[in-house]
């Protein structure tokens, strides 16, 4: 009932039909103009002779390209995409090729981990001499994405999921512990109150469903009782800090170990200024769900961070200290790295597909402040709105890599999702790909540069042609 | 009533699913799988879940999809060339669905067929669906389906209703488009079998232990406009949209245009009144800024505004969704009836 | 259930060619649209003055205006040309604004409701417009101009922040050449040019000054919402009864028909139940604005 | 609507030959949004360009897209023909069909497919094309330099004699700088005062310099063209302008503290002049020294024990309240000749340097040798004043150590040496001279043959090896060290030890930080580019000469200040400044503030731009670009998480469209394979 629609015209529209025996792949070059670009032309001009399945893109510099550039071209059906630059020390504008390079052997990562085949999405830096370099570059690129085969949706495949995680050890503080802790707590909370030193506090009171805390604003230092803490405090309060105003006295949040991390990130990002707050760290032997452990607690001891003003512990020393266990997002992690791109790229797209784009990652992320985010830019769309997999792919990545070297791996986006997409994989792989990569810990030094804006010159480029 | 109805085994229901996909029908049930239990369509009648509780969110999704198309276009040296997308064709079977989310899909139909205009994809797609409903076997904490005129085995939007029965189930056509699905040499219930079911239920029912929402909620409420609880309820709402989108009577979106350089098309996605774009207006200026507005239109969207009949007091089903996976704790109900009651902000929704 | 015919599918636009541009301001613009399937204009038919369509520009969007002129009166005659007059503020209108005459635009509609003009025949009316609220009166004026003899004495006060901001300067002094027509201009206190001859001052001030009676005057007004607020502060001292005075709001809509769910204030939905509202029912609306 | 026209050049047979011209221009007309296209043997020709401005103006086009050669080459070409047929130059764009497509693919179907997604993207390119024009700077026409050695002064001279006022300012009491020490020059040991001082007269005298000693440069704000420069001034306690420089005031001064001139070889008093020839002639006050307690505000003094400068100066210029003063200046570029200083490190010390008096560094020793220094030119040893009979010279004490010192060569040391072995032959022939050195490096004009002469008539003897260490035994210094070319260990008994220590940048945190300028490992500051920038640096508007940038010897130092002020002087000859508009755009709107692209940005051209309230009460803290400054490399704008930073000339939306049209025809959007739930098969699943 419904009407073809006509062919977009193409290039063979134009004249007799190129007889072309099959595929023909598209790569896409991303390339800048001061070396590559030049290098194409220099290759031109000495007559050298490469694949057309290449189509040159120039930019001002390496520097100027966004990861999401490439993940546009594959979103508009190029089945490779090639970045092209100066080598470094050549840049025209001096670092750029640097920044960029920390950039993509990121989101290179990031590509990988998500099962883009590795062989379709390549790197490398040809000088506006190296005619025959970018002879080569071509060839080897075009060789490796016909190799791949054109881009394809995912053909469903067995699960791959990842086993469950291993069995904990570790149990719940007890009740007399929590319980303490929870008197402690409310009497620091109703001091500050009480002495104006903050004039509100951020911390966790009772829901309205069972075993489920909610987070709490305290104003008055007779309803600091309503302040609870026990293995269900869960969530990150840290997200409600830029927006909290103290008017003439501090905001004071009850935070955990974990939580503190992205409160140095906020600072670190300017977000918050710490004269204006006021950290109350409570000692946290893990968050529990029912009967599991939070992942993010298993390798961590729960002790007060140094940066808090006043720590909430336990009296005296503890009969047992918390022992500290392998991360279970490393297993998942690596469980996810022995599969084939194909199977990985079928796993995520699996998860991906639930995602229903209400953005509950980014509002619960306390790093995911800005005022309107990249998903609601729309001139140019940078993600498409639309819920299908073309958008929440789009949308998965770009929150994943915009949290790279920043996220502290809190898991309050995969705990808030609704879709139970495994976020916390995918900002724990690329943690570890930064800290691998650039010997950075995000949340650890409120003085430090995020890595993404720093470079530095011997920074490992195995990766790039 | 000579409606007995039918009484099923499990393998009859197995029969009855792998029947309806077999003549043609798409038939969607809750799946179990990775990640949470969802409507999902079935290859065969093993792959459904019909285990006590409920799928993470409802199965609007079928009538009113998270994207679709609205017409496409090729731009054309004379101008754009329009074509309107396909309309379904296909027989569906909703198979599962739990009454507070049939009563959800009602509550669509006010919205996208009782109105002015009339949407013809969505039409097309709910003459083609029939509902099978499964009482509920086990309410949560945050069911309050009671609390807004509903029931475990309400029939609101159910063409038929599946009561569980021990190990069998009791099945009934509420419509003639259930009957439609029925066998004919189906085993026939009885009476005394009904009202033990229903006694069943009705157990289930009483354990739902939230308290009802008073019939005047929507003239109070709006009364409560300017009330202090708006503000301190949503001071913790982060301003996602879980609530919306797990919602069975959400439907509120936003339509986006598509287009390179050859064509394109326009295209209907989700979109949620918790969201502070949902309302701001090119000059920057924005009606519902803050959270606490937001959260107020919510509400009162589902408690007070433009409710269909005088009979009924809520566009709310009480599901209880919002609730359970609000990441901010934040309780619709808890709210709604606290405000109603004229309580103060305070207790553990301060 | 609704009984399920062939529906017409609603957000499907019928094609508009750009026939005229007619540069306001520096960023407004008023266009003339004439229907490119001729057949399609006459079964559209007409609209009624303060309703509003939703325009396509194709690879951008869709946005929504107010039609600015009146419909032809008899149905016969030529297919309608509809006008509207935009700001280009976002993606959409400033894509808007790119487009040359004879390019193809959608449109949809018309939308919402319409200024009650039989009511207010033998009253005297004024038109008060702040910036481009002016384009949202256009076609009621166009109307009641059309029928001048049913209305009494008609006020036109066209307000902008300065003289170049000032839409319509072109159509005003053919308005003033009517009999019982009164055009009055004016702009914001600094936005004045060494040979301004019009009034200075905020709209709110200077209808004051004019001193109009309210005695079965209707006032219909249209602006940003901080000139409203003024303006019903001052048509109160006045002694206008909430009443007589009618304005049109703006909100961000989408569908046009009361389905996307935004543009509502309280069980008020703007696209459906407005734009055309009374102070009166206003002031029954939860303050949602 | 875009009108967009489409030239597709056959560039001859270049392109001809393997890309179906007429098919590309063809193809052109359905791309949406073209209104026009040709084909064409030569559109560089003059009748080409012709038919451009024609198409122009007949079609009414508002974007060109010429498909032909590379845009590195006939670029300009077509932007200035469009330009002058009324069109924005930066609405004219080049789509490479030569270079990249026809030279490079032989295949006619590919390559002529390959051109006409070229072409596609192009357009899709120049449709969104914005307007732009060139960014004006004014610029003031003063230069600042900092540093008064001879890079510094001759730079300033150098400004000045084009009649552009300049700022010279000098840490020091008086200009002159390290050259001012030293005794004689290589390789012709004219005399280092007797050429450099008549300079020094010339920029106190200059019309157009103003000389600011005991200055320094507090702060740098502004931009290539306008900056403002807070300097200060620091009290010299004694009135310029009254000082007739008689130098009673230091015969009555009762405190004597080492001379840095003489670099601590010699006394001088607290109040003083640092040598005879300085300039300014004006005495100083050294305030750290006097024994009037310092105050703790910067001015003046707060207790007087002593006014004896004060009771014998007749003219009265004494003042001892004199404060600190800060000048602010305005000038549109700078020059920056902070020069270098000597490092010991470890080796030195191993040399005994900082241990033994009599272990001396090449400046030190160059005092000894100056007729103007400590001993009048006679060569004696520190400890005791006599004259040394074995002097020893080691080279490379530091230098290209990347252990233990600096991995660079100093460049200067080889050169001196030869020279301090000559001068001293000179002094005292019987003296027994030799040098340790690993390589003699000679590489400049005369300079060989300079040192061949020392080691041939000098009687020195030049030894390849290395100095494990120099110690004391029986009152005499004995060298330790081996013989590198025998292996042999070497032990040399001296009176004297010169060691060539490493010459290293003056290290000035606070000086860098407000020029904004990088510093490279050492912290010399760095150059735009070593080989073709290498008198820029990242900052446009500040120039380097000198030692500053790294280690020179005089005539390169002085090479780089004409260099530095040849382009302070290119920028100053221009009443406006002309830059291109290809910059970063922000929209503050929902900038969030974290200021990572400031971080990012290798330019300084992002800033924080304070938003207030009507109050005046800061409500936000945002990002703003300098388009003046801005270089448009883009790096900001990827930093930018939620895209508020774009790039004029390179717009995402530009890029997103390109891409767009790259691509094959998505099959999601060709033939429209739609499910029920509506979401149609979009080729984008393949992510």
């Amino acid at each position: 009932m419904r009407e073809p629609l006509p062919e977009r015209p193409t290039a063979s529209d134009a004249g007799p039909a190129a007889p072309q025996p099959g595929w023909q792949p598209n790569v896409v070059a991303m390339v800048c103009r001061w070396c590559t670009y030049a290098g194409a032309d220099l290759a031109g001009t000495s007559r050298l002779t490469y694949p057309a399945a290449v189509r040159l893109l120039r930019f001002p510099c390496t520097g100027r390209m966004n990861p999401m550039f490439v993940v546009k071209a594959f979103e508009q059906g190029a089945d490779g995409v090639l970045v092209s630059g100066c080598h470094p020390g050549d840049c025209h504008y001096v670092q750029g090729n640097l920044h960029a390079r920390r950039r993509f052997a990121t989101f290179k990562a990031l590509m990988e981990f998500v099962g883009v085949d590795p062989r379709r999405l390549h790197f490398s830096w040809v000088s506006a001499s190296e005619g025959t370099k970018w002879v080569r570059v071509v060839e080897q690129v075009t060789a490796a994405v016909r190799e791949a085969g054109p881009a394809r949706p995912p053909a469903g495949g067995p699960d791959s999921a990842p086993p469950a995680d291993a069995e904990t050890a570790r149990r719940p503080a007890s009740a007399e512990e929590l319980q303490a802790l929870a008197e402690r707590l409310r009497r620091v909370a109703g001091e500050l109150l009480e002495q104006q030193t903050a004039s509100i506090v951020l911390g966790y009171t009772r829901g309205t469903l069972p075993d489920r805390a909610v987070p709490g604003f305290i104003t008055r230092p007779e309803q600091a009782q309503q302040l609870v803490w026990d293995s269900g405090c869960h969530h990150n309060l840290s997200v409600y800090l830029p927006r909290t105003r103290g008017g003439e006295g501090k905001v004071a949040a009850v935070v955990k170990r974990c939580d503190v991390a992205t409160v140095v990130g906020l600072l670190q990002e300017r977000q918050l200024r710490r004269d204006e707050l006021h950290l109350i760290g409570v000692q946290c032997d893990g968050v529990w769900e029912g009967d599991r452990l939070a992942a993010r607690c298993r390798a961590c001891d729960g002790t007060v961070p140094a940066l808090c003003d006043v720590a909430v512990a336990a009296e005296g020393a503890r009969a047992q200290q918390v022992a500290v266990e392998p991360d279970p997002r490393d297993a998942a992690i690596a469980h996810l790295e022995t599969l084939s791109p194909d199977a990985r790229r079928e796993y995520w797209q699996g998860e991906f597909e639930r995602c229903i784009r209400c953005y509950a990652c980014r509002a619960v992320c306390p790093l995911c402040y800005c005022e309107t985010c990249i998903a609601e830019k729309h001139r140019p769309q940078w993600i498409s709105p639309a819920i299908d997999a073309t958008g929440n792919t789009a949308w998965n990545l770009v929150r994943a890599f915009h949290l790279a070297g920043r996220c502290t791996g809190c898991d309050a986006c995969a705990r808030a999702c609704p879709a139970e997409i495994r976020l916390d994989l995918l900002n724990r792989k690329l943690a570890r790909v930064v800290e691998d990569r650039f010997d950075y810990r995000p949340g650890t030094d409120p003085a430090q540069a995020p890595p993404l804006t720093e470079f530095r010159d011997d920074d490992a480029e195995e990766f790039i042609l | 009533m000579e409606q007995r109805g039918w009484r099923l085994s499990a393998e009859d229901v197995r029969t009855w699913v792998d029947r309806l996909i077999a003549e043609g029908r798409e038939v969607i049930a809750p799946v179990e799988g990775r990640g949470p239990r969802v409507f999902r369509p079935l290859g065969c009648a093993a792959e459904a879940c019909l285990d006590p509780g409920k799928t993470r969110w409802s199965p609007k999704e079928f009538l009113f999809p998270r994207t679709e198309t609205l017409y496409h276009y090729r731009l054309r040296a004379d101008g754009p060339e329009l074509h309107d997308p396909p309309l379904a064709e296909r027989e569906r079977v909703l198979f599962g669905v739990r009454p507070c989310d049939a009563a959800g899909l009602v509550r669509l139909d006010e919205v996208f067929l009782d109105g002015p205009v009339q949407d013809p994809l969505y039409a097309r797609r709910r003459e083609l669906t029939t509902v099978v409903a499964l009482a509920c076997q086990e309410a949560g904490p945050e069911c309050f389906c009671t609390a807004v005129g509903g029931s475990p085995m309400g029939t609101e939007g159910v063409d038929v209703l599946v009561l569980p029965f021990g190990a069998d189930w009791l099945v009934r056509a509420v419509t003639d488009k259930g009957r439609a699905l029925a066998a004919e040499s189906w085993t026939r219930a009885h009476a005394g079998q009904w009202s033990l079911a229903a006694d069943q239920v009705r157990r289930v029912e009483q354990r739902i232990a939230r308290a009802p929402v008073a019939g005047d909620v929507a003239a109070v409420l709006e009364r409560r406009f300017e009330d202090p609880v708006w503000q301190e309820t949503a001071r913790r709402c982060v301003s996602c949209s879980i609530c919306a989108y797990v919602c069975p009577s959400c439907s509120c979106f936003d339509v986006h245009h598509e287009g390179d350089a050859w064509g394109g098309r326009e295209i209907r996605c989700w979109d949620a009144c918790t969201f502070p774009l949902f309302t701001r207006h090119a000059s920057g200026h924005n009606p519902r800024g803050g959270s606490a507005a937001r959260y107020r239109q919510r509400a009162l969207h589902k408690f007070a505004y433009l409710l269909p009949d005088a009979e009924r007091t809520t566009r709310c089903v009480g599901c209880g969704r919002c609730i359970a996976l609000c990441p901010a704790g934040i309780d619709i109900h808890d709210t709604v009836t606290r405000t109603a009651a004229g309580a103060e902000g305070e207790g553990a929704d301060a | 259930m609704p009984e399920v015919g062939p529906l017409r599918n609603p957000y499907r636009p019928g094609l508009l060619r750009i026939e005229t541009l007619r540069d306001e301001t520096p960023d407004v613009r008023t266009l003339g649209l004439c229907f490119v399937d001729e057949q399609e204009g006459r079964r559209l038919g007409g609209w009624e003055p303060g309703q509003f369509g939703e325009y396509t520009v194709f690879g951008a969007g869709e946005c929504v205006f107010a039609i600015a002129n009146a419909a032809p009166d008899d149905d016969g005659g030529e297919p309608p040309r509809v006008e509207c007059t935009f700001r280009a503020v976002g993606k959409v209108t400033t894509a808007l604004r790119g487009l040359g005459a004879g390019s193809v635009i959608g449109f949809r509609g018309p939308y919402g409701n319409a200024f009650p003009l039989a009511e207010w025949r033998g009253h005297d009316l004024a038109f008060l417009g702040g910036g481009i609220g002016m384009a949202a009166l256009r076609a009621a004026l166009c109307a009641v101009l059309r029928h001048r003899s049913d209305y009494g004495e008609v006020l036109v006060l066209n307000g902008a922040r300065s003289v170049a901001d000032l839409v319509y300067q072109e159509e005003m002094p053919a308005w003033a050449g009517l009999d019982g027509v009164r055009v009055v201009r004016a702009v914001d206190p600094g936005g004045e040019t060494a040979d301004w001859d019009g009034e200075v001052g905020l709209i709110p001030e200077v209808f004051e000054r004019l001193g109009l009676a309210p005695d079965g005057r209707i006032v219909v007004a249209c602006g940003p919402p901080v000139m409203l607020h003024f303006l019903f502060e001052a048509l109160g001292k006045l002694g206008y009864s909430p009443g007589q005075v009618i304005t049109t709001l703006e909100n961000k809509m989408k569908c046009g028909f009361g389905q996307c769910g935004r543009c509502n204030v309280g069980s008020f939905y703007v696209c459906r139940d407005g734009p055309v509202v009374s102070w009166e029912r206003m002031q029954a609306l939860p303050a949602d604005f | 609507m875009a009108r967009i026209g489409v030239f597709v050049c056959h560039c001859g047979e270049n392109i001809g030959r393997t890309v179906r011209a007429d098919e590309v221009a063809e193809f052109a007309k359905r791309i949406p949004g073209t209104v026009y296209s040709a084909d064409y043997p030569y559109f560089c020709s003059a009748p080409g360009q012709k038919i451009l401005a024609e198409a122009i103006r007949e079609h009414e086009l508002t974007g060109v897209v010429v498909a032909a050669c590379s845009p590195q080459l006939h670029e300009p070409t077509f932007r200035g023909a469009a330009c002058q047929a009324g069109l924005n130059p930066f609405q004219c764009e080049m789509a490479n069909i030569r270079e990249q497509c026809s030279w490079v693919h032989p295949d006619r179907d590919e390559a002529t497919a390959k051109a006409c997604s070229i072409v596609a993207a192009t357009v899709e390119r120049v449709k969104r094309a914005q307007a732009l024009t060139p960014v004006q700077v004014p610029v003031t026409r003063r230069a600042l330099v900092i540093g008064g050695g001879v890079a510094g002064i001759r730079a300033a001279l150098d400004v000045a004699n084009t009649g552009s006022p300049v700022v010279l300012v000098e840490r020091e009491p008086s200009l002159g700088g390290n050259m001012a020490r030293l005794s004689e020059t290589f390789p012709t040991l004219d005399c280092s005062q007797c050429i450099l001082t008549p300079l020094m007269v010339e920029v106190s005298r200059h019309p157009q310099i103003e000389v600011l000693t005991l200055s320094e440069v507090e702060e740098v704000k502004g931009f290539v063209g306008n900056f403002k420069v807070k300097i200060r001034k620091k009290a010299s306690f004694v009135r310029a302008e009254d000082c007739t420089a008689c130098g009673d005031c230091v015969a009555a001064c009762p405190e004597a503290v080492p001379n840095e001139f003489d670099m601590g070889l010699a006394w001088r008093k607290a109040i003083y002049i640092p040598f005879p020839q300085a300039v300014p002639s004006t005495y100083t006050l050294d305030a750290d020294r006097c024994l009037n307690a310092r105050l703790d505000s910067e001015t003046g003094f707060r207790l007087l024990a002593c006014v004896r400068c004060s009771e014998v100066c007749k003219p009265r210029a004494i003042d001892y309240d004199m404060p600190d003063e800060v000048v602010e200046r305005e000038v549109g570029a700078i020059v920056v000749a902070t020069g270098y200083k000597l490092l010991a490190g470890e080796p030195a010390a191993e040399c005994g340097y900082g241990i033994h008096p009599d272990v001396v560094d090449g400046l030190e020793f160059e005092r000894l040798l100056s007729a103007s220094g400590p001993t009048g030119g006679e060569v004696r040893r520190p400890s005791d004043g006599k004259t040394p009979e074995d002097v020893v010279f080691i080279q490379c004490v530091g230098s290209r150590d990347p252990k233990r010192g600096v991995p660079y060569c100093s460049r200067i040391c080889c050169m001196y040496t030869a020279k301090h072995v000559a001068l001293l032959k000179h002094k005292l022939h019987d003296v027994r001279a030799t040098v340790f050195f690993m390589d003699v490096r000679a590489g400049g004009k005369g300079y060989e043959e300079f040192v061949q002469r020392v080691a041939k008539e000098e009687r020195v003897l030049y030894l390849r090896g290395q100095v494990s260490q120099v110690v004391k035994r029986n009152g005499k210094l004995v060298v330790h060290g081996v013989d590198t070319l025998s292996g042999q260990a070497v032990e040399l008994p001296a009176d004297l030890v010169v060691v060539a220590l490493p010459t290293g940048p003056i290290r000035n945190e606070r000086l860098s930080a407000a020029l904004r300028i990088p510093t490279d490992a050492h912290g010399f500051f760095q150059e735009l580019h070593p080989k073709l920038r290498p008198v820029e640096t990242l900052t446009a508007g500040i120039y380097l000469a000198g030692a500053a940038q790294a280690p020179k010897d005089i005539p390169d130092a002085v090479c780089q200040a004409s260099a530095a002020a040849s382009k302070s002087v290119e920028l100053l000859s221009q009443p406006m400044l002309q830059r291109e508009p290809t910059t970063a755009v922000i929209d503050d709107t929902h900038c969030s503030g974290c200021f990572e692209c400031l971080a990012v940005c290798a330019y300084g051209a992002i800033e924080r731009n304070e938003i207030r309230d009507r109050r005046g009460a800061i409500t936000r803290v945002v990002a703003r670009v300098n388009p003046a400054v801005c270089e448009g490399c883009g790096v900001c704008s990827v930093t930018c998480r939620n895209g508020n930073i774009d790039l004029a000339g390179c717009t995402e939306e530009q890029i997103f469209a390109q891409l767009a049209a790259l691509g094959p025809a998505p099959p999601g959007r060709d033939t429209i394979e739609e499910t029920d739930e509506g979401a149609p098969a979009r080729a984008a699943d393949r992510v």
